[in-house]
């Protein structure tokens, strides 16, 4: 999957809102990318876009191309795109309390796309519904499914969300925030599954998620945003060594460091932006501490640093100067 | 455990039921045990956190500390007042001297009142100040939780959710109390702001002395600002250390488990990193399990956690454990 | 749920005793007679006669036992009788006596059941019928021209007292054009396709001035319904597992917002059975409704007292009804 | 860097919950026009009289039946009576006791739904008595009411202010209960909110409670049950007249205007489509208001 | 208008002589389909709830004798009318004595008998039995059957007009074999029997849905074989007067409309049509103002309205009511309430026209002058407001009437007027039900009359006016102490009326009586306890279709529905 230059506006009587704002990424097969950000850094909002899961209007989506399989998702017509989604790309969302329909059985829930995409009959359709949640690890499976979603707990509903994106072997699946309403333990057990499924299965995957913890654990690559951009990207292990973007640092910085000793925390100062009107200075000039004149009347692009890190930031953390003079 | 000079409140066999009434009569049934004998002390200017997962109780007991619920059995001694025992009138003289600060920023503050008038609400209800001094006092707490004294007359609306809880802290400071306990304070919040709150929480306690219960599940923030961590599962406390004892060398198999499973922020160490994954979920507390309450997901359980309530003992250096096989 | 409907029905039985003690202490309180339309030709004497004939001037509380045993006690066992199964001596037991009829009353409400669930029922069926799909259309296209339009129809509906709108129809489709019958013929018996047209032509016009009123109102609730649950999280997942559109809004989100409009719809149930007193009156249907108001305005006790306590155990029984309803459309409290 | 500074600037212009729920409320296109019309009623009747100055209830019989005319514009009923001056002096009244008749019902409904919300050990009595008073029969209700108190209202506020109060009384009496049960779902909902929690952390009293945090906080659901209050009681007063209870014959209302044109529909359109249209374009645009109003309250959609 | 007036009047006397002409065969014109608005309760006239019910059991049961449309008497089961000169009366006047005609037989088939006749008496003159003709049997000491033809009735007290028992609808003869075991309390257990009376009416009870509708099939046993010429009839009830009117009128669904009330331009445009006609009578119906000659404010407690609490503040000065009086013109009232179907009348006895005074018929025309005049003359002066006063008692009446959209026409038409005067008024109506009934609590009916004028309409059955004329004596006051029964609402009391009415009692002679009768009429007119409005005449509706029709106001409007034919 290729995205180039996305952007959705909302419209709304306070105003045009710019919640993505021209963003570009590629989706590798069988890779896992995080997307890492604030709430209203507008990476579910991106997510969303793909498929046109928005709401149309208020939700527009105004540029942008998504390609995937050699077609493009936004010129598709709705009949086309129904058979992506759930069919080709699979998605898990964040609250896995609202998220199912409390007034079918679990079993109606998962069988739903398998009739829709896969033509399967209602038997065999319920077989694979078995398989399905065995395959997520919920026991007893074939008496659950005619269970209703408030007959499980957080955990295993997230597990039955599980099911439901993947019954019709997508090749990608898209988690949005997929362990945040989740207790550690619980989340420790979902990573645990998303893992071995990978493993299993071989799609990718794209995390979204705003803990840097959990994302450190489970991803190739990452994407950082902040207020409706990509601000730094880059492979798992380069990001965490070497953050280039003076938010990923600070995010990074904020963390409580185990056995640091220090008294306080390091924090980021302000608040996060309210997207608004068409940006045409860095969203974080105002909370960053090495902001300039140029942070407050350009839009940094993102730009390759070296392999895959790329960073849209004028200044250059790394030699303490502007990335470039001018 | 002694009492000594220093020791702020102590809750003794803390016990809070929530009766099930059922059939046609309504009659109990049984009862959700959501805090079900809690022993613990705190010493005054300290930070004492309780960690858990949700649902094990730890929000009531946090309220039951200031009795905003009806405690089922034990006592709460404040400076060696049982407040569990106080009747109304008396409980309200001693509110001034333990304020709360919730979880949710959006809910905790009334949306149509303004900030200076929910600030203002402690006073009204405790002193006498007349309306010049209660909004200049609004206004030096304003200052003192790191907002402009200006916004008085705004609505909680027109803020973000982390000076929404600053505003939370503001009301829980105006009758400056000697004990705060703080409910998931920065649960809701974004990551960049839950620093900045955290730091005002220290901030003000080393100013005012300040005595904290600082309940989470997030258990990296509670390392960082407590100074005693207990550790609660379904109703109790299996573990309470000091916070280096606690993190370095955890005695139970739950705490354990808990620490394994938050994530580090470094792949480095997460690649190579053994979690603990717990089977299973947390039971329910209307019915739980009998013998060791974390028997039933236990890695290492023997045969008599499953019959055996584990002592709540004293372990290493003032540590306590609930555990059979502790050591 | 068992436990909590019996539960609910034992509290409902010192609920009505209550309320049909109130009703009969207004009752008795309320000013009239049934005296009152009798020529004026009948001298003063005798009409104090026929008052104590009927037992008007029993004390209150004597009045409301009798009652109670009638309606409770007596009335049943007669059923049972008719059925066939005699218990005791069926004529030691006095019925309710209507003051105007000298009949029983329950009788009375039997024969009146028919025209009523006919004409006031259907119209309530066929307003829900209207109703729905406005306000799953509404909701879907929220300010669109439809939904505009919709709004302000019901509204309309809503506003103009039935009165007015019944009139209007009988001048237009009785009058001018001839359509429609603008009486209700009670005693017509449907049993060929001919008699079946001419009831449905009667039906008309009653039903359709009462299926607005009820149209306009149970569209605005589907349709604020409908609105709460587009915006529900559940709605996304169905659209990301690539349910049609049809199937995301007529099964996903038809089905919740279905659940609090069923609980309206069954609290409106005993309006059914009150009846439309001023439709009922206007297209001269004579059901419950028009029953309850000769019986107000004749001062008929016996009758009134029985027909407005049947209507408060209706209501009370539909709270229960639509508790219930709740409770089976909805799992959450099924499995509760 | 200190976070103490934090204490940004919010970004907006100092805006006041209310002032947001007016500029939300000014977006709803309907709820404007209906607010524009309802005013215009509400002037009209207030204000027409003075204008046009015909007295309602002089007959002139020789001008009876008239259609529309320079001196009658919406022509005369059966008795010579203008209508115009019909409608509007009929306006004030069904006005006026739609609207006392509306916030008595709230009055009633919203203090006992939270006083059923608050207290649980009253929920139960309360709801079944709300249970009681919709099982009530209106209409003998209203002649025990009328005989037991018109004397005595009369001798105290005259024939017509008497009825007045008797009809408004009635109508509020009979039409509390939605409202009790919406604002009692309502309390029971903000009870568990956690800012009432944090005010009896404080040691507020009940009753402060009550009015300081869940009173404001039922308003939204209470101002829609009003804007539908005052439709429904105009229109219940309207059935009234055609039961024949309620003011003096000759004291118009639209409801009795509306009833006693009816017969003469055909004959002078006029005397059922002004008062039928009075009535609708009240109803319709109360209910507008309410619309806007529950729209401009919505915080889901003001949030957008 | 006036061209309608006759035309109603020609066609109600071509119909009379149709009535003998025309000759159907027995159930050869199908279907009447009759509209009542007030919906019918029960078919036994003795307990019935109106006069709905009795003009609706009238199909099917007879009495001995009915009233004829010209007030004269037909006997129906009778052989003849017993008189003094055919020595059916007595000459003492306290027994009459009727012959029954000879083969007439139940619709059931059984043949009637006098002891049917004595049975009817008993079952309504049983004292628990609430039958509501009692005063047709007023003073009767015994009923008896001289033979299975003969019955005679025996009063008290001589009886110069023995014909209320069994004459007219009101007191018809029920068949002893189904009504014996319904007597007295149990009456009203015997349901069957008060849904379907078995009769010697034209019709016979098929199916009967109390207070929605009744069908009739025709009586194969009826005395006349030719009649009815209807197989069947449908009377429903229910709606207004407007609808049913219309249903005759305009839409045709029906072939007759009882009792039409309505504003007579809304009449003409229904007439338009040209389905149907109005037809009119005039009985003794008079619709009157009620001149309260008590004191009635309500700070008087038990004595309000009562003749020991002190007569009326201004009502009592006799220039008043006549200044009332003057200052209506009834001309307009008429015009306005009632067209055809009401005249301007000055006296409470218009009818029939050997009782009908002429001596206060200046009253006919309005005159404001005279009445401010006569106001000005007696001390009353006009305040500031408009409204006269005198000693602090200002002229402001309160105008109570029942609720009925012509008498709220006709109060605020008088409002008015009054007005002119200097007199303030404050209308009130009031639930029928409640103003005409005689429940103890309530403060609002005519009898107790807690008003200052009242205004309803009255009349008596049959011709003879002898009783009605004895509600003004002083012993009709209704109070308290006789729970407010008594029809004397003006509370008027005149021993010289007292003695006129116990002589009319005493006198047969008709010249007398009518005299007597005038003069008792012209006390009450000239004193001005009642201020007569309007001679109203019954009014129904009958569509073109239908033969024969003519109004009856003496007796039920249905009691020669036999005769009745499809044109």
């Amino acid at each position: 999957m290729d995205v180039t230059d996305l952007k959705t506006v909302f419209h709304t009587q306070d105003g045009v809102v710019h919640a993505v704002n021209g963003i570009s990424f590629h989706l590798e097969e069988g890779e896992l990318l995080s997307v890492v950000g604030e709430s209203g850094s507008g990476k579910s909002v991106t997510m969303m876009s793909l498929l046109k899961l928005l709401p149309i209007p208020p939700a527009e989506i105004a540029s942008g191309k998504v390609m995937f399989d050699g077609k493009d998702l936004l010129q598709m017509d709705l009949e086309e795109l129904r058979k992506i989604r759930g069919g080709q790309i699979g998605f898990i969302f964040q609250d896995p309390m609202t998220s199912l329909n409390p007034v079918f059985n679990v079993g109606f829930q998962i069988m739903e796309p398998l009739i829709e995409h896969m033509g399967l009959d209602k038997k065999q359709a319920r077989a694979r519904a078995v398989e399905l949640l065995e395959l997520v690890g919920i026991p007893g499976a074939s008496d659950r499914l005619n269970d209703f979603p408030h007959q499980f707990s957080g955990g295993m509903r997230q597990r039955v969300m599980i099911a439901i994106a993947l019954a019709c072997d997508p090749k990608i699946l898209i988690a949005d925030e997929p362990t945040t309403a989740l207790d550690v333990t619980i989340q420790a057990q979902i990573i645990e599954l998303i893992k071995e499924l990978r493993k299993k299965l071989g799609m990718a995957i794209v995390w979204i998620t705003h803990d840097l913890g959990v994302a450190a654990g489970i991803s190739d690559r990452l994407l950082v945003m902040y207020g409706g951009f990509v601000v730094e990207h880059a492979k798992v292990g380069d990001l965490y060594k070497r953050p280039l973007h003076p938010y990923t640092r600070a995010l990074l910085n904020t963390l409580p460091a185990e056995g640091s000793g220090e008294t306080r925390l390091r924090s980021i100062k302000g608040s996060p932006p309210n997207i608004g009107a068409e940006p045409k200075s860095c969203p974080f000039a105002p909370r960053c501490d090495y902001a300039f004149e140029r942070c407050h009347k350009e839009n940094p692009l993102l730009e390759r640093i070296e392999g895959v890190h790329d960073v849209a930031c004028w200044w250059d953390v790394e030699k303490e100067a502007p990335r470039h003079d001018g | 455990m002694t009492a000594d000079a220093e020791t702020l409140v102590r809750a003794k066999n803390l016990k809070v039921h929530f009766p099930i009434h059922a059939g046609i009569f309504r009659r109990q049934v049984g009862a959700v045990k959501a805090v079900d004998g809690l022993n613990f002390d705190i010493k005054r200017g300290e930070t004492l956190g309780l960690v858990g997962e949700s649902g094990c109780g730890k929000s009531t007991a946090g309220r039951a500390m200031l009795r905003l619920y009806e405690l089922t059995d034990g006592q709460i001694d404040f400076e060696g007042v049982d407040i569990a025992g106080l009747s109304k009138n008396d409980l309200r003289e001693m509110r001034p001297r333990m304020q709360m600060i919730f979880q949710d920023p959006q809910a905790c503050l009334n949306p149509r009142m303004t900030v200076g008038d929910i600030i203002a609400e402690p006073l009204d209800e405790h002193t006498k100040m007349s309306s010049k001094e209660k909004r200049d006092k609004v206004k030096s707490l304003l200052e003192s939780v790191g907002m402009n004294p200006d916004y008085v007359n705004r609505y909680p609306h027109e803020f973000s959710g982390g000076q929404r809880q600053r505003i939370g802290i503001a009301r829980a400071l105006a009758l400056e109390p000697d004990f705060i306990v703080c409910d998931e304070p920065i649960a809701a919040l974004d990551v960049s702001i839950q620093a900045q709150v955290v730091n005002l929480l220290q901030d003000i306690q080393d100013r005012m002395g300040l005595t904290y219960l600082f309940i989470s599940h997030d258990l990296s923030m509670v390392r960082h600002i407590a100074d005693r961590v207990a550790v609660m599962y379904l109703g109790r406390i299996v573990e309470l250390a000091p916070k280096e004892e606690l993190y370095s060398n955890p005695k139970h198999p739950y705490t354990k488990a808990l620490l394994s499973a938050v994530p580090v922020p470094d792949p480095e160490v997460e690649k190579t990193r053994e979690h603990i994954v717990l089977k299973g979920d947390v039971p329910s507390p209307a019915n739980p399990p009998s013998g060791c309450r974390f028997s039933t997901r236990c890695p290492v359980a023997q045969k008599n956690c499953f019959v055996d309530d584990p002592e709540w003992r004293k372990i290493g250096d003032g540590g306590y454990v609930a555990c059979h096989y502790a050591e | 749920m068992l436990n909590y409907t019996l539960r609910r029905l034992l509290f409902a039985i010192p609920t009505l005793l209550v309320i049909s003690f109130i009703i009969f202490l207004i009752l008795d309180l309320a000013p009239g007679d049934p005296t009152g339309s009798l020529p004026l030709t009948i001298p003063a004497e005798v009409r104090a006669k026929i008052r104590e004939a009927l037992g008007v001037g029993e004390p209150i509380h004597i009045a409301y036992v009798k009652w109670l045993r009638g309606f409770f006690i007596y009335e049943p066992l007669h059923w049972l009788d008719q059925m066939g199964l005699v218990i005791g001596d069926p004529s030691s037991r006095p019925r309710i006596i209507s003051f105007a009829t000298r009949g029983p009353v329950v009788d009375l409400l039997m024969e009146r059941i028919p025209q009523t669930l006919w004409v006031v029922g259907l119209s309530y069926v066929v307003g829900i019928l209207i109703a729905i799909p406005i306000g799953v259309i509404s909701a879907y296209k929220q300010y669109s021209w439809f939904d505009q339009f919709g709004t302000f129809i019901s509204m309309v509906g809503f506003s103009v007292p039935t009165f007015f709108t019944g009139l209007l129809m009988i001048v237009i489709f009785s009058v001018q054009l001839g359509w429609f019958p603008s009486v209700y013929d009670t005693t017509l018996e449907v049993n060929s396709l001919g008699t079946f047209w001419l009831q449905v032509k009667q039906m008309i016009m009653p039903v359709t001035v009462l299926a607005l009123f009820n149209a306009a109102q149970i569209s605005r609730f589907m349709r604020a319904s409908m609105l709460d649950n587009l915006t529900q999280d559940y709605v996304r997942t169905a659209r990301a597992k690539g349910m049609s559109e049809k199937v995301v809004v007529l099964t996903h989100v038809l089905r919740n917002s279905l659940i609090p409009v069923v609980t309206v719809i069954a609290l409106g149930i005993p309006t059914i059975f009150g009846g439309a007193i001023i439709t009922e009156q206007i297209f001269r249907v004579n059901g419950l409704g028009q029953l309850l108001i000769i019986g107000i305005q004749g001062s008929d006790f016996p009758l009134v007292q029985t027909l407005t306590f049947l209507f408060a155990i209706l209501i009370v029984l539909f709270n229960l009804i639509a508790d219930i309803v709740y409770g089976m459309l909805d799992p959450r409290i099924r499995y509760d | 860097m200190t976070d103490q500074t934090a204490g940004e600037v919010v970004t907006k212009a100092q805006r006041t919950l209310w002032g947001d729920v007016l500029r939300q409320f000014l977006q709803h296109k309907g709820g404007v026009a209906g607010s524009i019309i309802f005013l215009f009623i509400l002037g009209a009747v207030l204000f027409g009289p003075f204008i046009h100055t015909i007295d309602p209830q002089f007959l002139d019989i020789r001008n009876k039946n008239l259609g529309p005319t320079w001196g009658h514009p919406m022509g005369t009923d059966n008795l010579g009576r203008d209508m115009l001056a019909q409608v509007l002096s009929g306006g004030r009244v069904s006005l006026a006791v739609g609207i006392a008749a509306m916030a008595l019902s709230l009055l009633v409904g919203t203090l006992i739904g939270i006083i059923a919300g608050f207290f649980q050990k009253l929920d139960g009595p309360l709801m079944r008595t709300t249970d009681l008073f919709l099982a009530l029969p209106i209409l003998p209700l209203l002649l025990v009411i009328i005989m037991l108190f018109r004397d005595s209202l009369r001798s105290v506020f005259g024939p017509e202010m008497g009825i007045f109060f008797l009809i408004v009384f009635v109508i509020g009496i009979t039409s509390w209960m939605n409202t009790a049960r919406i604002v009692r779902g309502e309390v029971l909902a903000i009870k568990e909110r956690e800012f009432v929690l944090a005010a009896r952390s404080v040691g507020t009293h009940s009753w402060k409670i009550v009015a300081r945090h869940i009173f404001p906080n039922v308003l939204s659901p209470v101002m829609v049950s009003a804007t539908l209050g005052i439709a429904n009681a105009i229109i219940t007063e309207s059935s009234l007249s055609f039961l024949g209870l309620g003011f003096p014959s000759d004291f118009p209302t639209w409801g009795r205007l509306l009833f006693d044109g009816a017969n003469f529909m055909t004959l002078n359109p006029a005397r059922v489509i002004w008062p039928g249209l009075a009535i609708s374009l009240t109803v319709l645009s109360v209910n507008y208001i309410g619309d806007g109003i529950r729209d401009a309250l919505d915080p889901r959609i003001r949030g957008r | 208008m006036r061209k309608l007036k006759t035309l109603v009047l020609a066609t109600a006397a071509a119909s009379c002589f149709a009535a003998t002409a025309a000759q159907a065969e027995r159930g050869s014109d199908g279907n009447v389909n009759i509209a009542y608005w007030q919906a019918v309760s029960i078919l036994n006239p003795f307990l019935s709830g109106g006069t709905k019910d009795v003009e609706a059991s009238s199909l099917v049961l007879d009495p001995l004798a009915n009233y004829r449309p010209d007030g004269s008497m037909d006997p129906a089961l009778a052989a003849e009318i017993p008189t003094i000169e055919n020595g059916g009366v007595a000459a003492d006047l306290r027994s009459i004595t009727w012959k029954l005609k000879q083969g007439i037989v139940w619709s059931d088939g059984t043949p009637l008998k006098a002891s049917d006749v004595v049975f009817s008496a008993n079952y309504c003159m049983h004292p628990e039995g609430g039958c509501n003709a009692a005063s047709n049997f007023a003073d009767v000491e015994s009923v008896e059957a001289l033979d299975d033809y003969t019955v005679r009735v025996n009063f008290s007290v001589a009886k110069p007009f023995p014909y209320g028992p069994f004459v007219g609808a009101t007191s018809p003869v029920i068949q002893e074999a189904q009504f014996k075991d319904c007597m007295g309390a149990k009456a009203p257990e015997c349901t069957e029997a008060n849904f379907g009376p078995i009769g010697t009416g034209p019709f016979v009870v098929d199916e009967f849905r109390a207070n929605d509708v009744v069908t009739f099939k025709a009586n194969q046993n009826y005395r006349d074989p030719n009649q009815p010429a209807f197989a069947t009839a449908v009377l429903k009830g229910g709606g207004d007067s407007a609808a049913t009117t219309r249903s005759v009128l305009e839409t045709g669904e029906f072939d007759y409309a009882w009792n039409v009330q309505v504003e007579p331009e809304v009449l003409d445009q229904m007439m338009a049509a040209g389905k149907g006609k109005i037809i009119a009578a005039f009985g003794t119906s008079v619709e009157r103002l009620m001149v309260q000659l008590t004191d009635v404010r309500p700070e008087l407690g038990d004595l309000r309205g009562t003749v020991e609490g002190g007569p009326h503040p201004f009502n009592s000065d006799i220039n008043v009511r006549k200044a009332l009086s003057l200052a209506i013109d009834r001309d307009i009232l008429v015009e306005v309430g009632y067209g055809p179907n009401g005249q301007v009348t000055c006296n409470v006895l218009p009818a029939p026209a050997i009782y009908a005074s002429t001596a206060n018929d200046a009253c006919k025309t309005q005159d404001v002058d005279a009445a401010n005049a006569l106001l000005d003359e007696a001390g009353w002066v006009r305040g500031s407001d408009g409204v006269r006063e005198k000693d602090g008692v200002r002229l402001s009446i309160l105008f109570q009437t029942s609720t009925n959209s012509v008498r709220q026409g006709t109060q605020a038409l008088i409002k008015q007027m009054w007005q002119a005067i200097g007199v303030e008024t404050e209308l009130r109506n009031i639930d029928a039900g409640v103003f005409f009934g005689g429940d103890q609590s309530s403060p609002d009916t005519f009898q107790k009359f807690f008003a200052d004028i009242e205004m309803y309409t009255n009349n008596f059955d049959g011709t003879d006016p002898e009783a009605y004329m004895g509600n003004w004596v002083c012993s009709e006051i209704p109070s308290p102490a006789n729970q407010w029964i008594g029809n004397n609402m003006p509370r008027y009391c005149s021993e010289e009326y007292n003695a006129l009415s116990a002589e009319m009692g005493k006198t047969a002679s008709i010249e007398k009586r009518a005299e007597m009768a005038k003069k008792m009429n012209d006390m009450l007119m000239q004193e001005y306890v009642m201020i007569p409005l309007i001679h109203r005449g019954r009014v129904s509706a009958a569509s073109n279709a239908l033969g024969n029709v003519v109004l009856n106001p003496w007796d039920s409007e249905l009691a020669f529905a036999e005769e009745w034919t499809r044109n």
